[in-house]
Parts: structure tokens; C-alpha cells; sequence
């Protein structure tokens, strides 16, 4: 029962409206995660509603998909939008389009065990053990580049895809010496599991979340910019991000 | 299909060179579990009173408790409790110091236990009566009977389930990712972190593991040929 | 460890949501799996040429490869195919039928080969009793083979159909929220996964000591007088 | 009557059957002898076609058959007025003794249940196993299986029956059993070729003797001659080794 | 010299030996006699404890032996002094015919390997299978099995061999020459228990015939009293279904 919740807020009165697979995931919380009664939730959901609204040319059916599988679906020509806090880099440009308006900034942080006073930022990390994980966002990509510049001080670099409490564990008995992690993600896990973390030092990584496209779409990019601007500009995103996020985690133009 | 081969290459590169590691995280628990799941199955098919009861019961339930509830409760109970234990026992060794890799070991073997050593029984089941007694009666004990005549004979039996158990287990080791442990298809998705190009990851990592599992099939039928040699130009 | 188990108690439910979903991916890909296996195993025996070496083919790539990536193929590739041949555009069909599928062909590769050697077990004997006394082929098959084959290969079947109950979550991959599925969507939403994993732990260990006893009875039902 | 003119089997390179011909006359009790590895099993399959003979005819009362081309129909055909009688029983393992006399009624010659089961507990009667009817094969000793497997050919009505060393796997006690059942049966004038060794019941029951060797018949004739007078010296040599009065020096 | 003294067995509620006593003397060739069921395999069985009798005694020699009380030790002693051959011939299907021969010798008797090859192969070597000691079992025919049991058995040189029915699997033609052969091994003057049908043969090679019904001996003697003059009425019951001179009238 997917695709009901598309139906319900979408433009659905135009009978012409050109139909747009939306690939979403549905762990990730606050984003796109399953409430109590198993009903899909959370920002990005709220904010493809809202943007949907906006666009009567187009009915958006979103399905969820786990996030390497939204690429996939891309590549496979079955998904044309993704929206799973995707961040850009130069290689992703080269084989997927991404929009051209940000809708939420992500501040990445080192992030350690709570009692633990020997890290203060990134550069402390070097010759250490730091935990990653293949097939997210930026993290790992940007820890991959640290090691590229400092190849005298390298990071130890960790993979692996353990549950929070297995993280949170881990940093603990010092398997991992240290994370990178969203500021706010590390607030809800402190909230769940006592104060245990800490994040340190000013951000690792400041950048924005995207959508995805496949190449070639440039007029369906076009038209949700456009609705994302539009619902930067009247407040919706920001209220959005309050009332799913916690705070306005919306990027500001310069 | 937007497939960009270079992606792939660049994909099977990374991958190719954790081979080890799979092979590592495959063989050793199949090995483990060779032994232990075989000494099991011995247990049950000799019947060993109360034992092979209990037996019984703890392989159906270890066969129902899926892989990840094992892995992952393992990992927390050790990354909690290990150190505590250790200090008790005044041991110098620390949780941190230990390499995930034997964790995965660990909890592979036992989760691939239960269809190892079911296996096994069927195959011993499978050798008949009439060879223990000749055992018995040309003066053989009961364990010089079983790895002289039974053994050997189970063995041949065993291996296209063996076969299958290996690459089963082979595939499933990806899950120790879960664990830090970084093996064929984790590494293969490396690239990906930063293209987005997980289709080509996937697609290198299949190739791979489709070369594997081809070669243990291979093994699997030459062993076939070799422990079977008995069974060879058989006329009756 | 007072909120553990209440945590446990409160997610299962949730969990149990799931039940439905993956009983219904276990069933159909079994029964399936049983009658396309069938198929494979025949053409296997008689070594029909050409599609035994497909079926070869088939079968190795099935066990050689990532489920997922199997998925990916039933879900993109399938509906290429099917486009091209027949002109229906299958690609929006409930992705559960993708699901279906992909387990579906799984488990014929790995059923063939159990009832391959199943039906390879019954003797030759049997097959010519059959014979003469006037059966033909087909009902020689059905009426004396079929189930001699079905109490030899039973044992491993009744295994691999307790293990796929807890191998259904290609379809938490693509939205199908099955008994994993759903550990997982509590996981994301609450951060504890533990607690769900033990829920599923429960409903899995219930499903194994349950199809144990029943595949004793079966089995005891299938001896035809034999006994063990 | 059945005739068989010039059959002639190969496994791979190696003939078995060298153009047999022999003829049993309608109510004949024919008894076929020789060493192992003559062909008798292989002779008695070819005529349930059970094996395909590459050559010769096969001729039952007035039909006549071509193995070289026979139809599949014409092989349903020929396999219901031929019922075979197995050395190991062969019963079906999945099914009671009943519904192993039954099972050819039903599936093949379309007989209601109701009827089939009647002439089944009829046949069961004739081999004395009335009270086994709900057995199954594997509660059953040798002998009676065996007596299942005489059940479930006589029950078909058919105009020859094939045995194959019916008693070589039962033990001694039972072997007399058996074989005074066949006897019964032959007096019932049902034609029967039957492959065994049992010199005595040969002797006692059959009109005519067939000698195989190496895939030919070598030498045929009455009981009495072939086994007082044979006039081949191979047929001769085998009975030497194969008759009760043998001798066991070195 | 070999005595069974009120050798008792039960399977489950069903008591197959009922107090058995013989006696043996060294060199003799027993022939076992009975009806199926009357518990001769399962006499042979726990001679070799192969099957663990509850009461009674047995004494090899000078060695008596308890079975009430028999420890794991004295039962490897008593299996070193007896040797089996199977009915079926129960052959290492994984080991060649030399492998067979020696394994008894190398594993049980701790003889060098070398030394055990060549007393194997003198073993074959009177079997007449010299050429077929590479072979595995499945590459040999049965009578070739069968002997192949048979050397496994003597170059154990035990004091006594026990056959079980050691021809009943055999084709007729080979029943001879295997008979033969234990002719052959009885006139060097090992001790045997044989179980067989085979009234031929015990008449001609038997020092004593003991006939067993319902787990009990119930008359022994020499063979010609016993087969011309049986004194029990059961044993005379026996014989005529058993003789070759069967009547098949019914
Ligand atoms: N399916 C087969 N494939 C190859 N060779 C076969 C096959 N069946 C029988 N033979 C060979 O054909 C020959 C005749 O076999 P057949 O069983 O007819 O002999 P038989 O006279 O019945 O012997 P026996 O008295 O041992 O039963 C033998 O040499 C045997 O090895
Ligand atoms: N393992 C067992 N469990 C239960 N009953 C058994 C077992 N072995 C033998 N019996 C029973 O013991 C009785 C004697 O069997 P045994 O095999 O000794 O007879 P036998 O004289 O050798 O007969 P045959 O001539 O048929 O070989 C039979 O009633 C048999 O069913
Ligand atoms: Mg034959
Ligand atoms: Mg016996």
C-alpha cells in the first residue's frame, strides 16, 4: 500500500498528468521511515507532497526502495526522481543529473564516545580507527578524499553497516576511535540511548541534499526546482523541516 | 539501462582483491563447521542417549533464529560485555584488539551448522547397516569402523550438499558487513560511494561471485569423481 | 534489561504485520519453485538437448550469483523482455510480482537438483511395474514415481523451506515490508534493532519447531508401511 | 498363441539377443533356461516392451507387431494382453497390496473402482492374501509380495504372463509355495513364459523347454528330453552344474 | 571347540532365541537348518556379537565368556577368534578386494602393512582372485564378492567361521563353485557354523546338522540320520517343503 499515500496529496483532479516514479527509502528517520502503523512518513515524503502539489502537469508515485537500489532504478530508466538526502559530488554529475536547488543542508561532525577527550576534529582522527559505510551519502567519499591529501596521515578507514547501538558500542570499547555523523542525527541518538556521543570541532563537511535524476531530465528538474524555490521562498520548507527535523534545516541563498 | 562498463571494471578491481577475505570468511567456517557439525550428526545418528535429544531440539532452533539476530546480538553482547570479561580474568586483551574477522567466523559457524550437520546425518544415514557390522566382524572398533569404512563412504555421499552448503555460505558471509568486516560485495560498492554507480558494483560483484561458486562446483565434482572412485566402472 | 523485553512486546505486533507477506512470498515461491523445479529436473534427466545445457546454465547462475542482483534482472530485465516480445508493459505491475518471481526461479534452481536426485533414487523398478500393467509414461510418473520421489526429497525441502522464511527480504529492498522488513522499518524509526530482530528470532523458531513436527508426520505418512 | 520371430537386442556394442524365435501355444507353460547373462531377462522384457527390440515380430494371437516400428499405441496394446511378473516383486511401494492389484484396472484398463476392487480381492483370494489387502509392500514378507505381484498380473486377464525368476529371491520354504501357486495358474490354461532354474517345478509343469545361450535359443523340446537327453553338449554342460545331484569335490 | 550354552535374545517383546546349546568341536563344519524366522542369523549374530545376547554363554577354547557380563574387551577378543560372511556379502565398498582382505589384519590385528598384503593375497590367491585384487566391490560380480568375503574371513585365520546363507544371493550356476570353495576350506580344518539351504552340500560336507525352529535347537545329529530319518515331526514338516523332490501338486 504504497501508493495510496501518493495519490491522496497529489494533483490527481488532471487527467493528463504525466505520471513520475519517485524512488524513496523508508529507514531513514525523520526523512522517509515507516510510523507506527506502517504508514510512510517523514520530511522528504512531506516535502515531494508539497512539491507535487505545486506541479499539476506531473502525479508523483512514490515507492519506496532501499537507497543503493534508487541508483539502480535510475540507470534501469524505472525510477525518474530520487529522493533520499542524496549529496552531490563531480563523479555523481557525471552519470545522474541532480536538481539544481538544494531543499536541506547536511553538516557532517566527527562525533566520538562521550567520555572521550583525546579527538577534537578530524585531523585527530589520523592513524585511527574511523567508522564509514559504503552505499550512503558523502561520508565516506569525503574521508576517502581526506586520505587522498594527507596520504602521510591517513585515516584508518572502517567499513561496515552495524545498527546504532552496535555503533554506539563499538565507539565506546574504542573498536571504532571515531565517526562522522549529522549533528542531528547524533541528538536522536542520544535521546534513545542516554548521552553516549558527542559530536567535535566545527563541521567535517558543510553540504546540501539533493534529488536525483537520470540524465536527460532536464524539464522535470526544471519544474521541481522551480516548486522547491517556490516553497522556500513562501516558508512551506522550512515549516516542513521544523515539523519533521526539529529545526530549520533549510539552506539559506546567499 | 544507463550501464557504464568502465564502472564495473573499476568495481571488479576493488572487489577482486578482498577475494581472500571471502574465501577466508567461507572456508574456515565451513571447515569449523565440517567438524563440528559432523561430530553433531555423529552424535544423533549413534543415537547417544539424552544428548542427541537435546541435540535434536537446539538444531531446530537454531535453524529457526535468522543469521542477523545472531550476528548482530553477538557483536553487541561482545562489544558490551568482552571487556568486563576480560578484565575478570585479568586478561590484557580489549574488545577493540580483536579483529571483527573472528567475530564473523564465529557466527558464521554457527548459524551454518544446522544444514551442515543435517547434511551429514542424511549421508551417514545413507551408508548401510551391513558395513558397520562387517566392521565389527573382521575385529574393528566402533571408531575404527566409522573412519575407515563409514566415513569415507558418508563423505562421497555428502559432497553435492557440501557443494551447496559451501556456496550458500559463501554468499551469505556478505552479511558480516554488518560487522566491519569488508568482503567481495561491500568492497565492490566502494566505487559506488562515489559515482552512485551501485548497478555496475552489483553486476561486478556477480561476476565474481559467479566464478567462485562455478570453481567450487568444479572442486565439488572433482572431489565427486575422486572419493567415488569406488563407485567407478561399477558393474552391478 | 526491563525495557528490552518491553520493547519486545511492543514491536511485536508490529513485526507479526509482516507474517502475512512472508508467508505469501514462502508459499507461492515454494509451490512454484516445486512444479518449475519439476520441469528443470525432467529436462535434466532426459538430458533433452539444448535445454539441458540451458537448464545448466540456469541453474549455476542462480546459485552463483546475489539474490539481488537476480531481483535486479527479474525487475528491469523482465519487463524489457516482455515489451519487446509480447508489447505489454509490465514494469508498473505490483513490485510483489517481482518479488514472486525472482523467488520463484530461485528456488526451482535449488529445488531441481533435490528432486533430480529424488526421482533418479525411486528404482527403475518401479517405474517399469508401472509400465506393465498398462500405465503410460504420464501416470506411471504421477501415481507410483511422484510419490516415492516426494518422501526422499522431502528432508531437504522441508529444510530450505524453513530457511526461506527468514530469506524473503530481497522485498524489503523494493518496499515490501515482510517479517525483516519490518524489524528493519522499526530499527530506522526508533534506532533499536535488536529488540526486532528477536521478535522475528521468536516467529522464526515457532515456524521451525512447528514444520519439524509437521514434517516428521508427513514423513511418517509417506513411509507407506516402512516405518522411520 | 505367441510367436516370436527373429528378435534382436544391443546394448551399446554388445548383442544380446541374436534373433530368438520360439512359439508358445495358448495355455503353454513354457520354461526358459540358461547361464547368466544368456538374455533371458532381456527376451522377457522385449515382449512387455520393456526393452525395445531393434529387430522381429512379435505375433499374439492374430495381431501382429514389428518392434522396429511399432506405435505407441500398439505397445499400450501388446503391454495389455502381456503382464510381467518381476524376480524382486517390484510392487509399488506407495500403494496397499489392494490397490497394487488394482491400479492397472483402474488407470489403464478404465474399470470403475467398484468392479476393479471386486476382481482385486478375487485375484488377492486366488494367492491366498485376503487378509493382507491393506498392507503395504514393506510389511509384507518376500513371499507374499511376491504373491502381490502374481495378483496384480493375473487380476489384468491377460494372454500371457512373463515371470522372471519368480522365486530366486524368496527364501527356500517359500519357494515351493510360489511356485505351486504358478502351477495352479497354469492349470487355469493361461499361457506363461517363465524364466527359472527350478529343474523339478520344469520338469513337473511345463510343456516345453527353451535352452539360451549367448542371446540364441540353443536347443528347445520337451521337459523330459531336454533334461534326460539334451542333445547340445552346452546344454548339457549347464545342467550339470545347475542340477540338485551336483558334486562338490575339487 | 566352540559351546553355546543358553544363548537367549529378545527384540523388543519377541524372544528369538530361546536358549540355544551346542557344541562345536574343533574342525567340524556345522550346518544351521530352519525355517525363516526360527533365529539361525540371529544366533550367528551374537556369536560374532554383532547382536548382544542377554543370557547365556559361549566359550571358544579355553575362554568363556558371559554375555550378561562381557566387557568391551573380551568382546574384541571373541571377534578376533570368529569371523563373518555375510549373506550379502557386505563388502567395504570403499576399499579394493586386497584392501578388504588386509583391513581386518592392518586395523584390528596391528599386523605390518606389508606383511598383511602378502597374507592377503595368499587369502585371495584360494579364492581364485588373484587378478582381482585392485577391483572394488561394485566392479566385481557377486560370486566374486562373495569370495572375496570369504578370504576376508579366513586369513583372519579365526577359530570358527560363521557363513550366513553365504550362496542365497548368488545365480545358480555360481552356488556351485562357491560351495566348493568352503568344501575346500573345511578340509584344512577351520571350525564353521554354516547357515544354508543347500541339503547337498551339508550332506556331503557337514559333520553335524542342527535344526532350528522358534529360537530353539530342536534335533541335531549327524546329516544322513537327520535327512533320511528325521525323528521330531517338525524337522520331517521342514524337509519335504525343502527337499528338491517337491511335490508341487496342490
Ligand atoms: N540395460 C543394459 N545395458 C547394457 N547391458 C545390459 C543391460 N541389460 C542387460 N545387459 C546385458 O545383457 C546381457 C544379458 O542380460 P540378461 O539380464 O538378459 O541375462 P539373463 O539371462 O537374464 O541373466 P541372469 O540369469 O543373470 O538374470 C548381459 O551381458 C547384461 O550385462
Ligand atoms: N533387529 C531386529 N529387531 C527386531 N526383530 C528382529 C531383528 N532381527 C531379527 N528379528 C526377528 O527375529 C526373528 C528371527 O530372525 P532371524 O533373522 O534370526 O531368522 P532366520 O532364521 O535367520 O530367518 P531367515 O531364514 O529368513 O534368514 C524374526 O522374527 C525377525 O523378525
Ligand atoms: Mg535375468
Ligand atoms: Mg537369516
Amino acid at each position: 500500500g504504497k501508493k495510496e499515500q501518493a495519490e491522496e496529496t497529489s494533483s490527481g483532479n488532471n487527467p493528463d498528468a504525466k505520471t513520475i516514479v519517485v524512488g524513496t527509502g523508508s529507514s531513514y528517520e525523520p526523512y522517509c521511515y515507516l510510523d507506527e502503523n506502517g504508514k510512510l512518513t517523514g520530511y522528504e515524503i512531506a516535502v515531494l507532497n508539497a512539491v507535487d502539489e505545486l506541479l499539476p502537469q506531473y502525479k508523483f508515485d512514490i515507492q519506496i526502495f532501499e537507497f543503493k537500489n534508487i541508483a539502480v532504478g535510475i540507470d534501469a530508466g524505472q525510477i525518474d526522481l530520487g529522493a533520499h538526502q542524496f549529496e552531490e559530488n563531480d563523479e555523481r554529475k557525471e552519470k545522474y543529473l541532480f536538481s539544481e536547488e538544494a531543499y536541506t543542508t547536511y553538516d557532517n561532525y566527527v562525533t566520538v564516545a562521550i567520555d572521550r577527550n583525546d579527538i577534537n576534529g578530524i585531523d585527530d582522527l589520523a592513524g585511527k580507527k574511523v567508522k564509514a559505510s559504503t552505499g550512503g551519502n558523502n561520508v565516506a567519499y569525503n574521508l576517502e578524499k581526506y586520505n587522498e591529501k594527507h596520504p602521510d596521515a591517513p585515516l584508518d578507514i572502517i567499513y561496515s553497516s552495524e545498527t546504532t547501538e552496535q555503533l554506539i558500542s563499538n565507539l565506546e570499547n574504542g573498536t571504532y576511535d571515531g565517526t562522522v555523523l549529522l549533528d542531528r542525527n547524533v541528538e536522536r541518538y542520544n535521546e534513545q540511548y542516554g548521552k553516549r556521543l558527542k559530536i567535535v570541532g566545527k563541521p567535517f563537511t558543510n553540504s546540501n541534499t539533493y534529488y536525483l535524476y537520470p540524465k536527460g531530465a532536464a524539464e522535470l528538474q526544471k519544474a521541481v526546482d522551480g516548486a522547491l524555490r517556490k516553497l522556500k521562498k513562501d516558508g512551506t520548507l522550512a515549516e516542513l523541516s521544523i515539523k519533521y527535523i526539529g529545526k530549520d534545516y533549510t539552506p539559506k541563498d546567499e | 539501462m544507463n550501464i557504464h562498463p568502465g564502472e564495473i571494471y573499476k568495481s571488479f578491481l576493488y572487489a577482486a582483491r578482498f577475494i581472500p577475505v571471502t574465501l577466508y570468511i567461507t572456508l574456515v567456517p565451513l571447515l569449523l563447521c565440517i567438524v563440528v557439525g559432523g561430530i553433531i550428526a555423529v552424535l544423533r545418528v549413534y543415537r547417544i542417549p539424552v544428548l542427541s535429544s537435546i541435540l535434536d531440539f537446539l538444531i531446530s532452533i537454531l535453524k529457526g533464529i535468522p543469521a542477523v539476530l545472531f550476528l548482530v546480538a553477538t557483536s553487541l553482547l561482545f562489544a558490551t560485555r568482552f571487556d568486563n570479561l576480560a578484565k575478570l580474568l585479568h586478561l590484557g586483551i580489549r574488545a577493540r584488539d580483536v579483529d571483527a574477522v573472528y567475530l564473523a567466523i564465529f557466527v558464521l559457524t554457527v548459524t551454518s551448522i544446522p544444514s551442515l550437520s543435517e547434511s551429514f546425518r542424511g549421508a551417514l544415514l545413507s551408508v548401510p547397516r551391513g558395513q558397520y557390522e562387517a566392521g565389527y566382524s573382521v575385529g574393528m572398533t566402533k571408531v575404527q569402523t566409522f573412519f575407515r569404512v563409514i566415513l569415507p563412504q558418508a563423505f562421497f555421499v555428502i559432497l553435492p550438499s557440501l557443494t551447496n552448503n559451501t556456496i550458500g555460505l559463501l554468499k551469505g558471509s556478505s552479511l558480516v558487513y554488518m560487522i566491519g568486516v569488508t568482503d567481495i560485495l561491500n568492497s565492490a560498492l566502494k566505487p559506488a560511494n562515489a559515482t552512485y554507480a551501485f548497478l555496475e558494483s552489483y553486476i561486478a560483484a556477480a561476476i565474481i561471485y559467479w566464478i567462485l561458486c562455478a570453481g567450487i562446483e568444479l572442486i565439488g565434482k572433482g572431489l565427486e569423481v575422486y572419493f567415488g572412485k569406488y563407485k567407478r566402472g561399477a558393474t552391478l | 534489561m526491563g525495557p528490552f523485553f518491553s520493547r519486545v512486546f511492543e514491536y511485536f505486533p508490529i513485526v507479526l504485520r509482516g507474517f502475512p507477506v512472508t508467508v505469501r512470498i514462502v508459499l507461492t515461491a515454494t509451490l512454484a519453485g516445486l512444479i518449475l523445479g519439476t520441469v528443470l529436473a525432467f529436462i535434466r534427466i532426459y538430458k533433452i538437448p539444448v535445454f539441458n545445457q540451458a537448464v545448466l546454465l540456469y541453474i549455476s547462475f542462480v546459485r552463483g550469483t546475489p539474490q539481488l542482483v537476480q531481483l535486479f534482472i527479474v525487475l528491469y530485465g523482465l519487463p524489457l523482455l516482455v515489451v519487446k516480445t509480447t508489447g505489454i508493459n509490465i514494469s508498473r505491475w505490483d513490485k510483489m510480482f517481482f518479488v514472486l518471481v525472482t523467488y520463484c526461479l530461485n528456488e526451482a534452481a535449488f529445488f531441481s537438483e533435490s528432486i533430480r536426485a529424488a526421482i533418479q533414487a525411486v528404482p527403475r523398478g518401479q517405474t517399469e511395474a508401472g509400465y506393465s500393467v498398462g500405465l503410460n509414461g504420464r501416470q506411471t510418473f504421477f501415481r507410483i514415481v511422484m510419490p516415492q520421489a516426494a518422501r526422499i526429497a522431502l528432508p531437504g525441502l522441508g529444510t530450505s523451506f524453513i530457511y526461506l522464511f527468514q530469506g524473503t527480504s530481497l522485498a524489503y529492498l523494493i518496499g515490501i515490508f515482510d517479517i525483516m522488513g519490518q524489524v528493519n522499518a522499526i530499527g530506522a524509526r526508533t534506532q533499536h534493532y535488536i529488540e526486532g530482530y528477536v521478535c522475528a528470532g521468536i516467529i522464526f523458531v515457532t515456524i521451525s519447531v512447528i514444520l519439524e513436527k509437521v514434517l516428521y508426520r508427513v514423513n511418517q505418512k509417506l513411509a507407506y508401511g516402512g516405518g522411520k | 498363441m505367441i510367436e516370436l520371430r527373429n528378435i534382436q537386442k544391443t546394448f551399446g556394442r554388445n548383442q544380446v539377443l541374436r534373433g530368438v524365435n520360439f512359439r508358445v501355444e495358448h495355455g503353454d507353460v513354457v520354461v526358459v533356461l540358461g547361464p547368466s547373462g544368456s538374455g533371458k531377462t532381456t527376451l522377457l522384457r522385449c515382449i512387455n516392451f520393456l526393452e525395445k527390440a531393434e529387430e522381429g515380430f512379435l505375433r499374439i494371437n492374430n495381431q501382429e507387431i514389428n518392434f522396429k516400428t511399432a506405435s505407441r499405441k500398439q505397445i499400450l496394446d501388446i503391454r495389455k494382453q502381456t503382464a510381467f511378473v518381476f524376480q524382486n516383486y517390484n510392487l509399488f511401494q506407495n500403494k496397499t497390496a489392494l490397490e497394487n492389484v488394482t491400479e492397472g484396472l483402474i488407470i489403464a484398463r478404465k474399470i470403475p473402482k467398484k468392479e476393479a476392487e471386486e476382481r482385486a480381492r478375487e485375484a488377492l483370494k486366488k494367492v491366498g492374501l485376503t487378509d493382507r489387502e491393506a498392507y503395504y509392500p514393506q510389511q509384507l514378507s518376500g513371499g507374499q509380495q511376491q504373491r502381490v505381484g502374481i495378483a496384480r498380473a493375473i487380476v489384468l486377464n491377460p494372454e500371457v504372463i512373463l515371470f522372471d525368476e519368480p522365486t530366486s529371491a524368496l527364501d527356500p520354504e517359500l519357494v515351493g509355495e510360489t511356485l505351486k501357486l504358478i502351477r495352479k495358474i497354469a492349470a487355469e490354461g493361461i499361457t506363461m513364459i517363465v524364466v527359472t532354474h527350478e529343474i523339478a517345478f520344469a520338469s513337473d509343469v511345463a510343456n516345453k523347454v527353451v535352452f539360451m545361450d549367448g542371446g540364441m535359443v540353443v536347443e528347445e523340446g520337451r521337459p523330459q528330453e531336454i533334461f534326460t537327453n539334451p542333445k547340445e553338449e552346452r546344454t548339457r554342460q549347464f545342467l550339470r552344474r545347475i542340477l540338485p545331484e551336483n558334486d562338490y569335490s575339487i
